[in-house]
């Protein structure tokens, strides 16, 4: 019995390959495994190989698997491109409709099954991927009833026959293979678990989910990968609340549609990705000037331009913090689990009311799409903080043609926020400069005041924020600190302890605030550390310039990888292994 | 009730002496009393230009965002809470140069908001370009020969686009332009209504003169039936964009707010922010 | 002479089979042979969307830009190089959404440019949501409870926008597809040609059968013509856009490179970079 | 005798007060004086107060002054603005028709003049500027003659008589200030000086004129403050070389325009402030991942948003180096003259050509609308080198179906470049990452290969570049080193003396290359210098923290001014002071 293991399946896009990975993982997870399930996949909608690996596991982790035990081919171009990542002894299962052949110098066995022949004899060749997910879970000592309540779900709607025939189709592939392996393979099963009701979800779920939490109830937004699943997440869920997405004609119209409902008092936002952003830019430094809420995700995959749209990539950092004309407050967060991207959704949507500033959630693609467990979420946690904001209040009436302060010069930059609509509140709102009134004014003193107002305001943040770093602290004076922001955070703490296995002492400093940067919570993990490495999904290494501009230390090395490909723990580990 | 002196405020335009811009605010605010707003329940969007200043001259709550986006924010607004008179606002290169895309869209998307675009066939914030309502021929700072662009007949493509109400006006004329942002106003759905709004300093060839001139106001030819769309289209063509009064009106369409999902008829801005437990529990056992 | 095999490269689409884009390449290689191009003159320049990777292959120069732009960067382009033949295309959310702002402008500038739009009525490069094109109704990712947007007339507001050649075709009629592409390619001007180009994989609707359905040719209407621009209009309106053949051709108006003072034939990337000695003390002393 | 003074013209907007500064400083400049103009405007057509400063001297300087000499006011509240500007004994010359007072507690004497009265007998109100001109210039003993040449440019298209009327009205408004004033004022007058012909310009004519000269022949844009002037004064200029100007639709249309011709081969370029530019961020990356030459100039502004769109900031720094998402190369280059700004632009063309890349210039306001004297432009200076791009060039034949390598992984990241319409040369160009054929691809292998050839295009250009960074180092020792860029070089030099005056060793070092950094430049500077400071016209510093990223220094201090009014010498000299 195993304590985990890695699998994979692979074949053309179309065929349905995700689903494949969907339907095993969600039986799994059910089981009460953890999981953590990554797909790769290209610019186009039909053909080109695809595949999706999930790695399962007795206990929590948060990463890719360096290796793989068990491959799932529905072609060969599959075989060949993956069986280098096979453990020896790992096991290939493959249709034995495309003749599968064993590339040389592989050591792990080809099991060859006829999934589309038994798919066929149920009915159609749709099934065949129920055939191999019957197949390939059967390895892992998993039963077929196992998979009653998954199916059910997802092909209920469709009658009871369907149901059974998909169900008939694992059995027989479980049987099937069975018959071919015999016993031998028994050190694949996985060691029991405690069934819990853990989550299974990817990055942009948790967003939409947390955005729905948090109250947000207006989202217009242009597709794109990889956030269009934020959209259309909400676009079934917000008409409950009286609340829907607009799917707009570009992503300037998101961005200041969404400025102009937050404007009027509902949490609103957008979600896109490099070229969206780039887009946006204008319209973000329109929401710092008028000081109107506003929560924007940036779910980063490679770039620059069009770039490798369905690759991973940490590259937006430093146009999320600087890209745009001027100087406005912005807060810019990065969560680095999913669960945290649910929680940290939540608290953008507080942090924009509460300062009255933009907050831009950035994600990355391995975050945004990457399948993990997730502990069941806390209602408890979920909290609505409104700042400076009172709809229901009453307000002193205003003398004849005087507007009200809604730019007052407030001592912590906040001035109270009053909404359309109110009695008592009128005031004007301009991108350009103005006076407390909100009146456009180029006086110089005026300015002074107003962009002295605009900049203090998230002089606490920093303090206030929950965590901006998380610390994992093994050591008070350490070899080696490693640091990192988004979905590298797994992977970091998975190599941890090789590492320590090496008698190497490392800290672990994952940037969950990125700006304004935690420096003082840095400084002092650097200041305690003999070298410090910072890993990065990008070739320019910007977190690294963050912290030199920022921090500025001499010790600071970089771990950069910018292929499109997330980082292997195997790859960190050499990587820091090196750097020592 | 509001009377249009509870629409103006202290701050003295700094428009031009005689820019036709000064009729449109006045029209604006004459409407607004006549269709029995208060000021409190009236926002104002506008764009960046001489016209975008408006925002700021009438007494209502007022957004004065960024060239070219005052209809997305406006949409964002009216989505956000429905119980407000929204209207956007702005100039020619405002709304059909940089604000093109958004323009046509939200024709298309027919949200609620009233639209007013004060169009001077100039640019003339930044000191006399040529807009995409200029004409062939025309002479500006970057048309030194004339422009080689014909411009853009604008009601004709608020027309194909889908609008559910379109018309034209003429600064000059108060009485007319009044009664045409009243209907605007109150017109159910998204309702574009380009004026004809003399620059003074930068356009000397559409003056206030030449519009008198050239105008045919609808109101005068016969059995004109601003329901057809078909008789609107070849009106349009006829006269080469020169009519002003309302041009086509379909009230039939339902605008976008009454055909959302879900969407309650109490401002989106009134909804509880918080989620119910059994809610937040039955979500996330979606994704068990 | 160029066959419609030169224009072919050694590149295999990635669009799913059924897709309607092929046929478009297709016609694209024939319409270029047949107008007499060889492939080194001749630039595709293209958005971003399924269909906008034709750039790709298509034996030619060719751009892939930026989702929504392929029009100002073509256009950039004839202007450096008037002896190009420039194609620009892309997918229907390209060209009427993100780009609506260019497409109007383009079509106003009257750059020669031929402008080819691969409209399936949907996104299909992200999976399936709705375009500008898609019916009221239609259920897609972005609208699961179906559209609550009319589609956009675009023949109609090309013709308002004043537009010197608007045409339509189906991906399923190659002849008059490529007809249409060549003429096209031979006006003097821009030309916009709305192609229904069916998505096989996320638009159930608007099929091949549903379009053989509905289509009424142009050709097949009795004294049709193209050069009539309210007859255009008219039938437009009547066949609510679902005509296919040439809608309107205006063969009087120059395009803009005619009427550029200076613009000379030999492409601009031919003249000499270098400023005479006279000229720079000339114009060094304008500012003595 | 004196060797400099400061006049100012005041009044509304709209009433020409920018052609009585005009005119009053061309006559001043074909006499051989150095003069240096800076308008205050508003953001509005007519109305709302508006001045023109103009400095002469006998000797080169680049600044605004401290104070002034004389004030010609055409309306109360300029005096009331400005008199507090006037030195002891300055002089108020005002139009008689306000009945102008003196605001109490100044010295200055003033003068009323019935400029309107004369003009209107002279047959129009309008010359009243003329009678202005004539009035205060007397004052510096300037005659009527040395105004012929500028009026009968100026006029002669409306014909001689209105010549003559100006002419007159000029004479007119001299004798009568002699009269009034007597000869108690010969003070002012000016040390005559050796007349040559000298150019007196703002930043945009010298970029507009860069860039006719540097071989650009196509200019897409959209109007913009305070950028518009290059676009209307190419407009004019372009036809003649078969070249022109298109307005676009906005600027997102103007860059991928500009983009289309750099690519078919045309040297293009386009221009606008911050909102234009921060609408360019994502055009700018195509042109960085197709390496397409892009030469794009930025006027910074007051911002953020509309800001303060008629005043002088300088915050855009950031944004143009980082604000497009994913990485590119970029070049980013700030002249800090309007000489500079000539040959700058020229230069940019070459680079933009030679790396393949997007270059932005980065002007300010003050530099782009300031007016000053220029010495005559070097012909010979004209340099066009178009790198790797050979359009007469006879290409070996493709084998069929092959592209041209466009993209070949040349050794210095820089691929022979070739444009449609060339035989032997077709090749794809694509936003998404490419082979080296330009065609798509998604290979880890082919990003690495691309992307590091693209990133290391530039690593030899802080070498190359001709004084990136500009350095009057009076001693090897300093006491402070005074960092700026753009438009304060002027101010800057002239403090140095007055601090040298005081004992105090200054060395000035102005970064003319903002990205890639010279970064080893700077650090010598740094490294040899007591304390540091960065003096620059925004709120947070940027170029300090850009110094701090690159160089890492822990003596920097920062001048920071954001009202919206350049600095003024006195108030450099004031600061540094305090800093030392
Ligand atoms: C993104 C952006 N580009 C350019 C400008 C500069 N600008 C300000 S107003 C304006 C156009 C003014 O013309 P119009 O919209 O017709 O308004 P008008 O002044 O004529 O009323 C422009 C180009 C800007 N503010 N923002
Ligand atoms: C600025 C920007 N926003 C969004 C996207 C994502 N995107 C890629 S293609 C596309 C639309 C595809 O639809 P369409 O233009 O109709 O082309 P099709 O795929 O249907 O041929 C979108 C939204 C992008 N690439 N760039
Ligand atoms: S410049 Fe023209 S549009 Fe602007 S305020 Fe003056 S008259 Fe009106
Ligand atoms: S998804 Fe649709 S548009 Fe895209 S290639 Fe497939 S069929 Fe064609
Ligand atoms: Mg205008
Ligand atoms: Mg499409």
């Amino acid at each position: 019995m195993i304590k985990q293991l890695s699998w994979k399946v692979g074949g053309q896009q179309g065929e349905g390959i995700e689903s494949t990975g969907e339907i095993f993982s969600m039986a799994l997870n059910r089981l009460g495994y953890y999981l953590y399930g990554y797909r790769h996949f290209s610019s186009r909608i039909k053909g080109g190989h695809t595949n999706n690996k999930i790695r399962v596991s007795t206990t929590p982790m948060n990463a890719i698997s360096d290796d793989l035990n068990i491959l799932v081919a529905f072609d060969q171009e599959t075989i060949d491109l993956n069986h280098h990542e096979l453990v020896d002894g790992g096991i290939i299962i493959a249709d034995s409709k495309f003749k599968p052949e064993k590339p040389e110098g592989t050591s792990a066995s080809l099991y060859s099954i006829p999934f589309t022949e038994i798919a066929n004899e149920l009915g159609t060749s749709l099934m065949k991927n129920m055939v191999a997910v019957g197949a390939s879970s059967t390895l892992l000592g998993v039963k077929p009833e196992d998979f009653t309540s998954v199916v059910e779900q997802i092909f209920s709607r469709k009658g009871n026959s369907v149901v059974q025939k998909n169900m008939e189709a694992i059995r027989e592939g479980m049987a099937y293979f069975k018959k071919e392996a015999g016993n031998e393979l028994v050190d694949f099963h996985l060691e029991p678990v405690e069934t819990k009701g853990r989550m299974f979800m990817i990055g942009n779920d948790a967003i939409a989910l947390g955005a729905l939490a948090g109250g947000a109830r207006f989202m217009p937004a242009y597709p794109i990968t990889p956030a269009s699943e934020i959209m259309e997440y909400l676009i079934k869920k917000l008409p409950e609340y009286g609340g829907t997405v607009i799917q707009t004609e570009d992503e300037i119209a998101a961005c200041t549609m969404a400025i102009g409902a937050n404007y009027a008092g509902v949490r609103s936002l957008t979600a896109s990705a490099g070229p969206g952003l780039s887009l946006m830019m204008e319209a973000i430094g329109l929401s710092g000037i008028t000081e109107t809420p506003l929560v924007i995700v940036d779910t980063q995959r490679g770039g620059p331009s069009t770039g490798l749209p369905t690759k991973q990539e940490q590259s937006d950092i430093m146009a999320m913090i600087y890209g745009t004309h001027g100087e406005i407050p912005k807060i810019v967060m990065a969560p680095s689990t999913v669960e945290e991207a649910f929680y940290d959704t939540i608290e953008a949507f507080n942090l924009a009311e509460e300062y009255q500033c933009p907050v831009i959630i950035v994600s990355d693609l391995a975050l945004s799409l990457g399948k993990q467990t997730v502990e069941p979420l806390d209602f408890e946690k979920i909290e609505i903080r409104r700042g400076k904001f009172d709809l229901s209040e009453e307000l002193p009436e205003l003398e004849k043609n005087v507007y009200f302060k809604r730019y007052e010069n407030a001592e912590d930059g906040i001035s109270k926020r009053v909404i359309p609509g109110m009695k008592n509140a009128i005031h004007h709102v301009t991108g350009v400069e103005h006076n407390e009134q909100g009146k456009p004014s180029e006086s110089p003193d005026n300015r002074n005041i107003q962009m002295d107002k605009r900049l203090r305001k998230l002089s606490d943040l920093t303090d206030r924020f929950k965590t901006p770093v998380f610390k994992d602290e093994r050591h008070e004076d350490a070899d080696l600190l490693i640091v990192g922001f988004n979905s590298t955070r797994g992977t970091i703490q998975e190599v941890m302890p090789r590492l320590e296995n090496d008698g190497i002492k490392v800290n672990h400093g994952h940037v969950r605030l990125l700006h304004p940067f935690p420096k003082n919570e840095l400084k002092d993990m650097i200041d305690r550390a003999k070298r410090v490495v910072v890993i990065e999904n990008n070739a320019t290494g910007q977190l690294a310039q963050l912290i030199k501009m920022e921090v500025g230390s001499e010790k600071l090395k970089t771990l950069n990888k910018y292929d499109g490909n997330p980082f292997l723990p195997a790859e960190v580990y050499q990587s820091c292994k090196e750097l020592l | 009730m509001a009377t249009f002196k509870d629409f103006r405020n202290n701050v003295k335009p700094n428009w031009c002496p005689g820019c036709g811009d000064f009729s449109v605010q006045a029209a604006i605010q004459r409407a607004a009393a006549s269709a029995g707003l208060t000021p409190e329940k009236m926002a104002v969007v506008s764009g960046i230009g001489c016209s975008g200043r408006i925002s700021g001259y009438i007494n209502s709550y007022g957004f004065h965002g960024i060239h070219g986006r005052s209809l997305p924010i406006a949409q964002g607004v009216k989505m956000a809470n429905r119980e407000l008179t929204v209207i956007a606002s702005g100039g020619d290169g405002d709304g059909f140069a940089i604000g093109m895309g958004h323009t046509i869209h939200a024709i298309r998307r027919n949200i609620d908001v009233t639209y007013i675009v004060m169009d001077n066939q100039i640019y003339g914030l930044t000191k006399g370009q040529t807009s995409p309502r200029s004409d062939m021929g025309f002479k500006t700072k970057s048309t030194p020969g004339g422009s080689i662009e014909s411009a853009l007949n604008v009601m004709e493509m608020a027309l194909s686009a889908g609008g559910t109400f379109v018309a034209q006006s003429f600064s000059s004329d108060l009485k007319e332009l009044t009664s045409i942002i009243e209907q605007g106003i109150e017109h159910k759905g998204f309702s574009l209504i380009n004026v004809f709004s003399p620059c003074v300093t930068f356009n000397k060839v559409n003056t206030y003169d030449w519009f008198k001139e050239n105008i045919t106001k609808l109101s005068s030819i016969e059995g004109y039936d601003p329901t057809d769309r078909a008789m609107a289209m070849n009106t349009l063509m006829k006269h080469n964009g020169l009519v002003t009064g309302l041009i086509y009106q379909n009230k039939e369409k339902p605008s976008y707010e009454q055909l959302v999902e879900g969407f309650k008829d109490e401002g989106l801005v009134k909804q509880p922010l918080e989620m119910k437990k059994d809610k937040f529990d039955q979500l996330v056992s979606e994704f068990m």
